[in-house]
């Protein structure tokens, strides 16, 4: 019941954060994998309900530019959950507020809690990494989204007339990464762009691909779409040769 | 249109138009709550469903639930419809099929017979009146069976998916969930794997990693790796090795245009995966995946509640013959299936109705962590779905995807399936773990210490 | 009393006794909120499931939940403790106890063994770590076979209890309902009648209704009027014709008070069905009924939870070696169990509890009214039941129960589920039923035509 | 899949309300039949959920005698179907207004909602029929109970100082009876009786026992009660002879 006491799998367990070679009893897993994955569900859960620090990561963004705060028309976590269209739209304050920064911008960086608030604690490093690389482009400022849906940076670009969107917004929390950042780049956003026509580079994390990488790789996807005039299915991730 | 009525305890409801009738007449979810298409009381869904039992199968036929000139999965549902086989069922209502598929003379061959002459919206219309246990009894019935370089959808067999994803698509890491899933008895119904990546240089190196496995190990079984439809296309024109070409589809034209595809894109990539003509013993070479809520999700539903258009996204799946088609049911998130409850029946009724028209249903028997939902609702689906015939299910590493952030079926919980109802894994892949040493006595799956192991598996672990 | 501990991300949760310990291990359920007694958070449950894994089994020997002096259910579970049988576990936790129950090497005969040396409550902390597959892979492995006129927990067998009831008792209202569930094939387990009124009078006439039907038509089985056990007990005395004499009871003896029983009137009734000498190929000759919640429902429950006390009442019905133990799980109503997910869950608890300590377990699967479910859950847990091996269940015609206001399952509910799993009824009611001409080519339950019925048969349809 | 022209259940189904000989198809129900099923069920939830017409009642039995309206401890239906508790103990207001009724009684009538207030409506006929036979016993005034359990009769009784209680109280809808009333008696009722000490006579309604025989067996029942000086399991209705 127990692993033998040289566990074969312990040296392929530094591969991957998956639960592989548990411990079993007939074919149902031993207690501790039971209840250890109970735990984690559990914590899983809570990170769902997390509220987004606004104020911490503006204050770690506003050494690199401007940052704006916005809220999308989900008044709560719960309305959230419920309410994707929500989700996708700016509530007339936020509107306003963008409204008053409209310019001629080539790009917006969008940082959005998402369904992992926490995981927003990755964007300050991975924007710092990428704002390097970013030498010609016109940014508009930071737009820090609360309750927000990917499709809330399309919204956001339209108010300030920013022609390129990259919207870094927690994942759905995991049960063994519960944090975990996606970014989605969507060239001339406007609502109702749809997924064909975004890139996205996901699990942005320390065990997946690090922010200081996934800005290099992020670089080489805002640059490929540039250059040529699209972004989505259309535009293959062609930077990474292994 | 012609609207519908019933009468119920003294009030009138009346249904303007049959995607009204379909929504309304829907056990109750969240997504169709979303989408402001529910019934308001339990009296209202009664009367739907009462007035949805008395229409005729024909009116589907004469009142698509799309427009056929808006709509490209309309025009394939109606160009394609069967008449012929649809005639022993022409003349009756949504209820009488209900009653016609539970009849006693009603079996397999007839069931297999009457697939083409089936629409998704009536057998979706048919399925809202149903009852789980119902849901399981006609299921049970029918059987559609698939191949590639294993058989899949025999009686008494539960295929598994070996799905061993990772968060920056390791290959070591890769590799060695694919040995976790080998070693309890995965991986007969495809070893398939959600890249992380979109680039279709990491895409190919794990198409290459996965073949090298399958014949070093001489596994019988087929690949697959879960890019975009688009991506895998090239890399076929590049002549890296794709066993299975992968693509999620939805019910509407506008759903699959927001996944980047059309029914053309899909024909182009069944076309050229027919032309590789890599499997052994069958020709099925296309995966599908589904699951209720995408379309609303792309603001493509047309006002279509989620179970009719998952029906229809079926109609999309028969017409290139595929090896597995996958309801991934719990997979979004609450905004479409609230509950534990709502994951449930919705998987039966996909899993129902796939089967009715013909298609290779398997589950991604699976919840998020933002959805009411825990291990248990997870048992309960998989155990009524595996006494329902389904033809696969998904193996993960602890029940724990590490990419794409929810649970699904572990490789340890489909044995205990397995091992609960007498289900065994596809024969050919039978006979390879047997060959491992994996069986034991019982033909139960029991992998020996590892040093008992063949040597390529063996080395694989070292 | 021990305190025990574990601490979870860093919180330390501190449980004083094995009762707060156990209940705060308890999946969710609103009894144990009503009662103030569940976990206040998934953390703080898996928290104390975590220090109730760690717990030995043989602090449940030495820190009773209720007092020794103070119950004599307590009495009854410490005195009759078999220290031999207890001997392979004896020096195992609760979580070693469930890797033990699902290991390959523990079948059937080491379960059986093993019963007299469990206790309710070592078997209540097990069940609360395990999840739905684990409750229906450990019980598949526990049989429990009993005998008065039919054989009843033979392997592939599931039985059913015809349950005839009236409002007003009405003979011939209740012999349709008999007829009705023969030609379904129900009445195997007993043909139990719950009688609207408490007249000795009445039940007695009730008593030589069922006996004449089953005299009349030659059917193997035994008949029951669930009235209380003392108006049983004064017609036993008078030569009315009983079977199985029939008690609800419970898991303390404040509450077993409150039914207005205790073990020595049990004992007594009992011994007079012994006496009688009815059955005819074994002495199995009580009847039990419990569900979880009635303990606190009495104000009864001594700070223990519901689950737990509901194994205690297995102790009880254990020592009186029962032909049948039905736990009525969903009958009272939300204030114990709220959903469907909750009866579910409470269901395949009962039935695994039971069939570990030695009980031949039923399952009324059912719901009321004001609970938040409906028939799907009941499809989903006699599914998940009869795959585990459930002694019987109920049959009720249309599901509607006239008279105790609650929806249970239905002739035809069982059939689905013999049908879908490939079980049948107990061998000599199945031959009963075969003699009779009701069983179709495959051996499925299909009454003919009324005109073919055998002529005693077709005269009750008169 | 239909039943046959001439029915052989038909005459059957006059002696009970039971869903007997049901049209099937397979081991399925017949369409029809299961959706009849269905809106039963969605009325009989509806039942749980009424409002009792205290007004109504007291209307009704007012020529009858004096009436008392109280309320137990659960202030709504939500409440009163999670907390059984708090449906066996009077409110304060309550018990303040029963106080001021003390008195001497042998008896005291509770009508009280239960699972199915509606079912209160057969409560003045039946004590209508009842009274008649209730000679000898001195009556406390008719108390209508909101959110009632039946144990709130021990309350009542013990607040009035009553020597015995029968509350006539609403019992849970069923399908095809989604309205029914029980009665429970209990002699020297006090907060803590147990049910082993009451005794019962359940469906009352016309499908049932109708309640003019109702009256009758209760008399029956509390006249014995009366005489032997006890109530529940060890008296039994002996009344009825068969
Ligand atoms: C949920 C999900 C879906 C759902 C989306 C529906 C919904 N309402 O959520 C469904 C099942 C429909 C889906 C489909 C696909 N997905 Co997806 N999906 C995810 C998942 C698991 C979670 C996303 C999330 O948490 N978003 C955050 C929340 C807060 O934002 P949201 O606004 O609610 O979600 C939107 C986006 O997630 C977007 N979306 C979802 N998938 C994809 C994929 C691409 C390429 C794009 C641009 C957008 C996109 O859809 C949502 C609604 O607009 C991620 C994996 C992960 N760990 O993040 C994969 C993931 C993003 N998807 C992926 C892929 C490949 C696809 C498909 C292209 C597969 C295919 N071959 O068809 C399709 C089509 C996507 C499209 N173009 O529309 C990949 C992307 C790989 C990459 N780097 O490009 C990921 C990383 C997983 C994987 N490796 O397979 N997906
Ligand atoms: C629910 C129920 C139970 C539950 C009660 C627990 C609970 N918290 O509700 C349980 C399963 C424990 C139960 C047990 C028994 N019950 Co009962 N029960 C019912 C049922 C189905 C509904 C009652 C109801 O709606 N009450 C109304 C609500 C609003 O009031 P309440 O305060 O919540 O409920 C209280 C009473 O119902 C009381 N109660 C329940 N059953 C009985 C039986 C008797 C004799 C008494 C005095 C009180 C009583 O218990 C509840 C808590 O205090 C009725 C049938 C019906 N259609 O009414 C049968 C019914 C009342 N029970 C009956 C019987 C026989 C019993 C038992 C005696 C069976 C037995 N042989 O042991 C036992 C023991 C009862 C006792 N003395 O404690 C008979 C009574 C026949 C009669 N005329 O005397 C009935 C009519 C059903 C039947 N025919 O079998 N029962």
């Amino acid at each position: 019941m127990k692993p033998p006491a040289t566990d074969p799998w312990a040296s392929l367990r530094a591969h991957t954060p998956a639960r592989i070679g548990l411990a079993r009893s007939g074919s149902a897993l031993a207690t501790k994998a039971l209840l250890e994955f109970r735990a984690d569900h559990a914590r899983a859960r809570d990170a769902v309900g997390d509220v987004l620090d606004a104020a911490a990561l503006a204050a770690a963004l506003a050494p690199m530019g401007e940052v704006l705060g916005v809220a999308s028309a989900a008044v709560d976590r719960a309305t959230y959950l419920r309410r994707p269209d929500l989700g996708r739209r700016l509530d007339a304050a936020s509107e306003a507020r963008l409204a008053a920064h409209r310019g001629e911008y080539d790009l917006v960086l969008v940082i959005a809690d998402g369904l992992s608030p926490s995981a927003t604690r990755a964007a300050p490093a991975l924007i710092a990494a990428l704002l390097g690389r970013l030498g010609g482009w016109r940014l508009a400022p930071f737009v820090v989204a609360r309750q927000a849906r990917v499709a809330l940076g399309d919204a956001i670009a339209a108010a300030l007339g920013a022609g390129a969107v990259a919207v870094l917004i927690g994942e759905r929390p995991g049960l063994s990464v519960p944090v975990s950042l996606g970014a989605y780049l969507t060239w001339r956003p406007r609502p109702g762009s749809t997924d064909a026509e975004r890139n996205c580079l996901s699990n942005i994390h320390a065990l997946g691909t690090p922010p200081a990488a996934a800005a290099q790789r992020l670089a080489g996807l805002l640059a490929a779409m540039r250059q040529r005039g699209l972004s989505g299915v259309g535009l293959k991730d062609e930077g990474e040769l292994l | 249109m012609t609207a519908r009525a019933a009468t119920l305890a003294g009030t009138r409801y009346v249904f303007p138009d049959l995607a009204t009738l379909l929504a309304r007449a829907t056990p109750p979810r969240s997504g169709d709550v979303l989408a402001g298409l529910a019934a308001g009381s339990a009296r209202e869904r009664v009367a739907a469903q009462m007035a949805l039992a008395d229409t005729p199968l024909a009116a589907f036929l004469e009142e698509p639930v799309i427009a056929y000139e808006a709509d490209e999965v309309t025009r394939l549902i109606l160009d394609t419809h069967d008449r012929a086989a649809f005639a022993p069922v022409a003349a009756m209502t949504v209820g009488a099929l209900r009653e016609f598929l539970l009849a006693d003379g009603t079996d397999e061959a007839t069931l297999a017979a009457l697939a083409p002459g089936l629409t998704p919206e009536m057998v979706a219309g048919c399925v809202k009146l149903m009852r789980l246990s119902e849901l399981m009894t006609v299921a049970a019935k029918c059987r559609v069976v698939t191949r590639f370089r294993t058989t899949l959808g025999l009686p008494r067999r539960l295929g598994v998916r070996l799905q061993p994803n990772h968060p920056s698509d390791d290959p070591k890491g890769i590799a060695a969930a694919v040995l976790d899933g080998l070693l309890l008895g995965a991986g007969d119904a495809t070893i398939g794997i959600n890249p992380a990546s979109d680039s279709p240089a990491r895409t190919a190196s794990l198409l290459h990693l996965l073949d090298d496995i399958r014949q070093r190990l001489a596994i019988p079984t087929q690949s697959c790796v879960l890019a975009h439809v688009t991506t895998t296309l090239g890399l076929m024109n590049q002549g890296v090795p794709v066993d299975l070409v992968f693509q999620s589809i939805a019910g509407t034209e506008a759903a699959n245009a927001a996944f980047g595809i059309d029914l053309a894109l899909l024909a182009e990539a069944a076309d050229a995966a027919a032309g590789l003509a890599r499997g052994s013993i069958g020709d099925n070479a296309m995966y599908f995946e589904t699951g209720q809520g995408s379309a609303l999700s792309a603001g493509a539903h047309h006002g279509v509640d989620q179970q009719t258009l998952e029906a229809r996204a079926y109609a999309v799946a028969r017409r290139f013959r595929p090896l597995l088609v996958n309801t991934v049911v719990g997979f979004i998130g609450p905004e479409y299936l609230a509950s534990g409850k709502e994951i449930i029946r919705a998987g039966l009724e996909d899993h129902c109705c796939g089967k009715l028209l013909g298609v290779p249903m398997g589950c991604d028997v699976c919840y998020t962590n933002h959805a009411d939902a825990d291990q248990d609702d997870m048992d309960a689906l998989l155990t009524l779905l595996a006494a329902a015939g389904v033809n696969f299910v998904m193996g993960v590493p602890g029940a724990d995807d590490v990419m794409l952030g929810y649970q699904s079926t572990s490789f340890h919980d489909v044995l205990a399936t397995r091992e609960l109802l007498g289900l065994r894994p596809a024969p050919e892949f039978e006979a390879w773990l047997e060959g491992q040493g994996i069986l034991d006595q019982a033909r139960r799956v029991r992998p020996p210490e590892p040093a008992r192991l063949p040597a390529p598996l063996r080395r694989l672990l070292a």
